[in-house]
């Protein structure tokens, strides 16, 4: 602790190029630029980078001719290539069908498990929601398990999806067709989508309940700023475009059971149907419009007086832009949409904020490890989140 | 909310923290030696470990242990220590809430468990963090304490705040994370309702330290 | 790889010497165990037992899935056990793969698995279509010895001490009824085995030990950390109420005299017969405690629980 | 697997032994002369195994050093094609629990066997190759190390030999197969030489208490006719050297 | 003036005068404040030089300091010194071979590993390796340093050990005496050396020192007369 009274060592006035400067002293970098009045990519300190989208070009529909079996196979349900700045976020959804074997209270059927329906009653709200799960992958050009950050991400749009309370589960559910085969020998598919209907397929399909999972596959290429911003945004284009297909069960499979047999015991099981997917038919996967918000982050920096290069040959250069003359009262500057290693590893205070072109929230997170977080700072972010959020709605109704 | 600390013999510094039916131990060693890949040349490096009651480690855990980080790396006097490494190990023992849903309960346990380990430990630390976990329900009303599973499934938004704690108040915001469906007058209303609780917490905590000292 | 605990030769020699002099130091004599301490959480399934500094926490829990295809009419039943760095940093985070945690392990695995502790038949719900999955998660939390004994009984109280949620079949659906609604099942337990580890020194050479008839070998019983980092064998004994031997291991070491081995076997069973006599009479006190809540909140579709 | 005969009223198993014979032996020592160090291999009823013997040698990690004694290092290859059914696990045995648990029993019961405080700073490294099995395998993976030591010239205090002994009812069944293991509980024995001491003892299924002692006795002494055939074995390779050497 | 301190707290310091900060005390590199860094007792104190400053708080994990009486094990020996572990897990010190009473490039030590040493630590950046010495470098003397043959070690917190060690009211060592003839080194690492004749009194006094942490002064004398009961009654047996 000898140390402390020492003075400062003085800056000696060796000066470097600007790009060796950002590379030996990234913090020293960030700060003349942002005393200078702006940012090392030259956005303004508000400023987004620009946004293009593309949906649906990735979508599988040849796929979807295909009678495939959709447990074993994948197709692409609705995709999404997003490309802000220079880093494309490529989203693919993919789905899958399980059989929901459990009952909560909304699958039973009321006149005959009225009863039961009672007894297994939960209030619960969120329960009645359910998300999607993404897979993050940020490529780096080398191979190798799951980075932190893409586990981190994963989840943290899995959770936001889940508590935005866009998807309910019951918009997933199947409710399959059957497939007979009429005297003629033709072939066709009934749908319960009139009554009549409806009686004929409750008929023929076993009491069973399926359900379509949605997966998320999220390829992040030329890496640089908030990742999960990216990655929800393009996430929610792709869920947009997803285009369910109905599913339907083969007449001659309604019926079956096969015998098991182990050390002497005898049981009937029955058989899993193969749920079959219509090539023909699709619906939109229905989204609540409460849900659909955009995320983006702003980064909180303190300014270093020290830094300042208007102050260190303020001689010359008087025109100095509104924050200059601000800067005795306002040290900590806020930056919308931070990337570039410099900022992205010199600012500890960042807010993330997942805004619905209403204005209202869904997702919100604070961190403050480094500058104070104001009521002043946080109110703006929050108006430029609401600025973005309609702006890219804006984007997804042009499309 | 219920603290043992030194509950461990093996570690530095231990504690058990129980808050409702949330139930977790988090253990810390350190400075000690790291392993080569962690050093950090200039700072102590932390090593972050949560391990679910029940089950494997997942995502879930990695995102819990990196906000757990995010909190506590600021308030770390960590250029007291360079090239060494602090280890904290987080055992949840009751979870409190429907894992698959919330993470909740489960942050603001961990967190302020860790916190009571840390000090227990002796590792030096510039300031405390302390947090607590807000719900806004259906009828917006700010539920603040005795946040129950059920609370959390009718919640309209939910909200975790750590405050860092200067000279006995809580001054900077270390950590908000919210879900749900909520608007700037909500987030200024948790604020305010997550700082009287984080001083109600900063009492109890400097009374356990106070009565952990004087035996 | 975590680094080990360092022991200095001082401490080594007086450890050897004292045990010689036939003291331990805890103050325990060579066919001690240390008293257990069972404590039951809030929830069902949820047990801590203490033996002297050792913790040691399990935790069951249970899904609903499917069997395996070749063993349609059995459930599924895991035992978890990862060490992590919260017992010691000599245990490394999630490592299951080193020479102490895949011993400890195994003889788990064995002595409650393997040994059909858990009726796992009576955990098939639909034939080949459903069951449950039973898990023991356990975790160490404090090490002072004595992992492997600690774990057999948490596992084991944890087991008896769980109810899974009662449910109902209908044809291909299953309904789960909530704990507060209907009284759960307890899980089906055919025998409770305690493990025992003994723990050998030797206070002459090599050469007499292999050659010399005098079997002069110390044997103490639920050794302590210190005292487990300095044995030259160990042996664990697993046994029932029923004298039925349900695992032995002893994984090379110092060999040791046969006939000392099988008067091991003889004290474990006494201990055997205290812990699993200990065990029974606080699972009773707690579902006695419990029950007075339940028997206000039953139904009248309340099951016997027997 | 109905109702197979394990042990006949006439005092006969499926194999046509009786309850206190062990079930062929048969070893060559010396078999990969060019590969280790010492080798042997070794057929023990239908076990077959091959073990080889590397070192000592200067360790290649840093870590393996040990600056007073031998480090030892055993590394069990069970071969897929080793059992009828065709091991299902795609990946390697390597890092199966079971695989690890048998080798660091292994370790640890040739430790205080191998005089290790001879080779300070070395490494002894053993590599066993399971080619067929048929019950009683860690017993033969012990003989195999056994013999192969010998072959390499390793100090050691005695023999160390391996056996596995099942409990039909009541009686004790010497060297079971792998027929046999399945329908029986086992215990797995390694003595020392010619005493009383085990080194390794191992029950993994239910077995009343009080008929332990009986299996062990039994198993004593057949694990002492092992150590009899090796030492036979081991006699007649050297025999068989000595000669070619002198013949030249 | 004894008060309980924070993380965090504010510290009110005289700035006229020079602060020494002691154990306990940081001042932030980023922001010049000066902090109390653990929870405790703070004390301050002004002498000529200035106020020193510093927490007194317990804990388990030694982290050297200039001055301080240390028991070690030897881990490694390299060309020119050995390497000494004061804490199980912590970052080894260094005890150079010239740090002996006597030593001289012929003239070499002949601690081997697992050895116990009482030394004193005679530098510790926090970014350089920490060395211990085995000598009084002031006149060369082994001052009571160097190898500790046999006996056996208690691991203590450091609070326990710096009482045990500088606090001479304390009375655990003069009960202890009462009962045995020992031989004693505190390292203020929380490892303490004790040496009796006879294995039971070493037992006896590991257990008594064990067992008086976090007991109050009075209890000690029941503590060690316990256990040095129950050691005799053991042989008896």
């Amino acid at each position: 602790m000898a140390d402390v009274e020492e003075n400062v060592v003085e800056v000696h006035p060796v000066s470097f190029p600007p790009e060796i400067l950002a590379r030996i002293s990234p913090e020293l970098s960030l700060q003349r630029h942002l005393s200078l009045g702006f940012r090392s990519s030259s956005r303004g300190f508000e400023e987004f980078r620009d946004v293009t989208i593309n949906t649906e070009n990735l979508t599988d529909d040849k796929a979807l001719k295909d009678t495939i079996k959709t447990n074993n196979e994948k197709q692409i349900l609705g995709s999404c290539v997003l490309k802000q700045g220079d880093v494309f976020v490529i989203t693919h959804i993919t789905g899958g069908v399980i059989e929901d074997s459990t009952l909560s209270p909304d699958d039973i059927d009321e006149e005959e498990d009225a009863e039961l329906l009672e007894i297994t009653e939960e209030n619960s709200d969120i329960t009645k929601y359910t998300s999607v799960y993404p897979v993050v992958e940020v490529n780096r050009g080398r191979m190798g398990a799951c980075t932190d950050e893409e586990m981190i991400t994963s989840q943290r749009l899995y959770d936001t999806l889940l508590h935005s309370k866009i998807l309910t589960k019951k918009s997933l559910r199947v409710d399959p067709g059957v497939r007979i085969t009429n005297e003629d020998g033709s072939v066709e598919i009934i749908y319960p989508d009139t009554e009549a209907k409806k009686e004929i397929t409750k008929a023929m399909t076993p009491k069973k309940k399926w359900s379509y999972v949605l997966y998320a596959k999220i390829e992040v290429f030329g890496r640089t700023g908030p990742v999960y911003d990216m990655c929800w945004n393009s996430l929610m284009f792709a869920l947009q475009s997803v285009k369910l297909p109905r599913a339907f069960i083969d007449e001659r499979a309604t019926d079956l059971k096969m015998t098991v047999r182990a050390r002497g015991r005898n049981a009937i099981v029955m058989e899993t149907y193969n749920l079959l997917c219509d090539p023909e038919e699709s619906y939109r996967l229905p989204l609540r419009d409460i849900g659909k918000s955009f995320a983006s982050t702003y980064g909180l920096i303190d300014l270093d007086p020290e830094a300042d290069i208007s102050k260190l040959d303020s001689a010359e250069d008087e025109d100095e832009s509104m924050e200059g003359e601000e800067e005795e009262e306002v040290k900590t500057v806020l930056l919308a949409d931070i990337d570039g290693e410099a900022e992205e590893t010199c600012i500890k205070s960042t807010i993330s904020i997942t805004t619905c072109p209403n204005g209202r929230f869904r997702q919100l997170s604070i961190v403050g490890g480094g500058s104070k977080i104001t009521r002043e700072l946080l109110q703006k972010s929050i108006a430029l989140s609401k600025q973005r959020s309609s702006d890219l709605t804006l984007k997804s109704q042009q499309d | 909310m219920n603290v043992q600390t030194g509950y461990l013999q093996n570690v530095d510094g231990s504690c058990l923290y129980s808050l409702n039916s949330t139930k977790v131990i988090s253990s810390v060693t350190g400075p000690i030696e790291p392993k080569p890949r962690q050093e950090l040349p200039t700072q102590l490096a932390i090593e972050i470990n949560l391990r679910p009651a029940t089950g494997v480690p997942t995502t879930r855990e990695i995102t819990l242990q990196d906000k757990i980080r995010t909190v506590i790396t600021p308030i770390l006097a960590s250029y007291k220590f360079p090239r060494q490494l602090c280890q904290i190990t987080l055992q949840l023992l009751q979870s409190g809430e429907t894992e698959s849903l919330f993470n909740q309960l489960e942050l603001a346990a961990c967190i302020n468990s860790t916190v009571f380990a840390l000090v227990d430990s002796g590792v030096p630390l510039k300031n405390l963090a302390i947090a607590t976990t807000i719900v806004i329900d259906s009828n917006n009303n700010i539920i603040h304490e005795n946040i129950t599973d059920d609370i959390l499934k009718n919640n309209k938004s939910v909200h975790v705040i750590v405050y860092q704690i200067e000279n006995n108040k809580p001054s900077n915001l270390l950590l908000m994370d919210s879900h749900g469906d909520f608007d700037e007058q909500d987030v200024l209303k948790v604020l305010e309702a997550s700082e009287s609780n984080v001083r109600q917490l900063n009492k109890s905590f400097r009374e356990y330290i106070q009565s952990k000292l004087s035996n | 790889m975590a680094k080990d605990i360092e022991i200095s030769t001082s401490e080594s020699k007086f450890i050897l010497e004292a045990l010689k002099q036939n003291y331990r130091l805890d103050n325990r004599t060579f066919d001690q165990f240390r008293d257990v301490k069972i404590q039951f959480g809030e929830e069902l399934g949820d047990v801590l037992i203490e033996m002297g500094k050792t913790k040691v926490h399990c935790k069951i829990s249970s899904s609903i899935t499917e069997p395996y295809e070749d063993r349609p009419f059995e459930g599924l039943f895991f035992i978890s056990t990862e060490s992590s760095a919260m017992a010691g940093p000599q245990f490394e985070n999630g490592n299951n793969t080193g020479e102490d945690e895949v011993l400890i392990s195994r003889i788990i695995e064995k002595a409650v698995r393997r040994s059909g502790a858990l009726d796992i038949e009576g955990l098939c719900i639909v034939a080949g279509r459903k069951c449950w999955a039973i898990r023991a998660n356990v975790h160490f939390l404090d090490c002072d010895g004595g992992f492997v004994d600690a774990s057999c009984i948490a596992v084991m109280c944890a087991l008896l001490h769980y109810k899974k949620p009662d449910i109902t079949v209908r044809g291909e659906k299953i309904i789960v009824h909530p704990v507060e609604e209907r009284e759960p099942v307890p899980l089906g337990i055919l025998h409770i085995p305690i493990c025992v580890t003994f723990s050998f020194f030797n206070p002459m050479d090599m050469e007499e030990n292999v050659k010399g008839e005098s079997n002069s070998e110390i044997v103490i019983i639920d050794a302590s950390l210190k005292e487990e980092l300095l044995r030259e064998g160990v042996l664990t004994v697993t046994l029932n109420k029923n004298r039925e031997v349900v695992q032995v291991s002893k994984a090379g070491g110092l060999p040791m005299d046969a006939l000392t081995l099988m008067e091991c076997c003889h004290k474990a069973y006494s201990i055997t017969e205290t812990i699993t006599n200990q065990i029974l009479k606080e699972i009773k006190i707690d579902n006695e405690k419990r029950d007075k809540y339940s028997a206000i909140l039953s139904s009248e579709n309340a099951r016997e629980t027997s | 697997m109905s109702r197979l005969e394990v042990y006949s009223p006439e005092g006969l198993r499926m194999d046509g032994r009786r309850w206190n014979e062990l079930r062929r032996f048969e070893t060559s020592i010396n078999t990969h002369s060019h590969a280790s160090d010492g080798s042997s291999y070794l057929e023990q009823g239908n076990n077959k195994i091959i073990t080889l013997v590397k070192g000592p040698t200067e360790p290649t990690l840093r870590s393996q050093l040990d600056q007073t004694k031998a480090t030892l290092q055993i590394t069990v290859n069970l071969t897929k094609f080793s059992k009828f059914e065709r091991s299902k696990t795609t990946g390697s045995t390597k890092n199966e629990r079971r695989i690890l648990e048998i080798q660091t029993a292994l370790v640890r019961t040739f430790e205080k066997n191998l005089m290790l405080n001879l080779y300070p700073r070395t490494i002894i490294d053993i590599e066993i190759h399971v080619l067929q099995q048929d019950g009683g395998v860690l017993g033969t993976l012990i003989n195999g190390i056994t013999l192969a030591c010998i072959d390499a010239g390793i100090a050691m205090y005695d023999y160390i030999s391996g056996v596995s002994i099942g409990l039909y009812d009541t009686t004790p069944l010497l060297d079971v197969n792998s027929l046999e293991e399945a329908a029986m509980s086992c215990v797995t024995l390694g003595v020392m030489g010619k005493s009383e001491k085990l080194s390794l003892l191992q029950v993994e299924d239910k077995l009343p208490l009080d008929r332990l002692e009986n299996v062990l006795a039994i198993g004593i002494a057949g694990a002492h006719r092992i150590r009899d055939l090796m030492d036979e074995a081991l006699r007649n390779h050297a025999q068989k050297r000595i000669s070619n050497a002198s013949n030249k | 003036m004894s008060t309980l301190v924070i993380p965090g707290d504010e510290i009110t310091i005289n700035p006229d005068v020079p602060v020494i900060l002691g154990p306990g005390m940081y001042n932030d590199p980023v922001t010049r404040d000066i902090l109390p860094v653990n929870a405790g007792i703070l004390n301050t104190s002004n002498s000529k030089k200035g106020q020193t400053i510093y927490v007194e708080y317990d804990s388990k994990r030694y982290t050297p300091a200039v001055g301080d009486l240390v028991v070690g094990i030897i881990t490694g020996s390299f060309a020119d010194s050995y390497r000494v572990s004061l804490a199980n897990f912590s970052t080894p010190v260094s005890l150079s071979y010239m740090a002996f009473p006597n030593a001289s490039k012929k003239n070499r030590p002949t601690l081997v590993i697992g050895d116990l040493v009482y030394a004193r630590v005679c530098t510790a950046e926090k970014e350089l390796e920490a060395e211990v010495e085995c000598v009084d470098s002031t006149n060369g003397s082994d001052a009571g340093f160097g190898l500790l043959d046999g006996g056996m070690i208690i691991e203590v917190t450091l609070g326990f050990a710096r009482s045990l060690l500088f606090n001479n009211e304390f009375p655990l060592l003069r009960d202890l005496a009462q009962h045995c003839k020992f031989e004693i080194a505190i390292g203020v690492n929380g490892k303490i050396w004790i040496k009796t004749d006879e294995v039971k009194d070493t037992i006896a006094c590991y257990r008594s020192i064990s067992d008086c942490q976090g007991k109050s002064y009075d209890q000690f004398r029941d503590i060690i007369k316990k256990h040095f009961q129950e050691v005799t009654t053991t042989v008896e047996e």
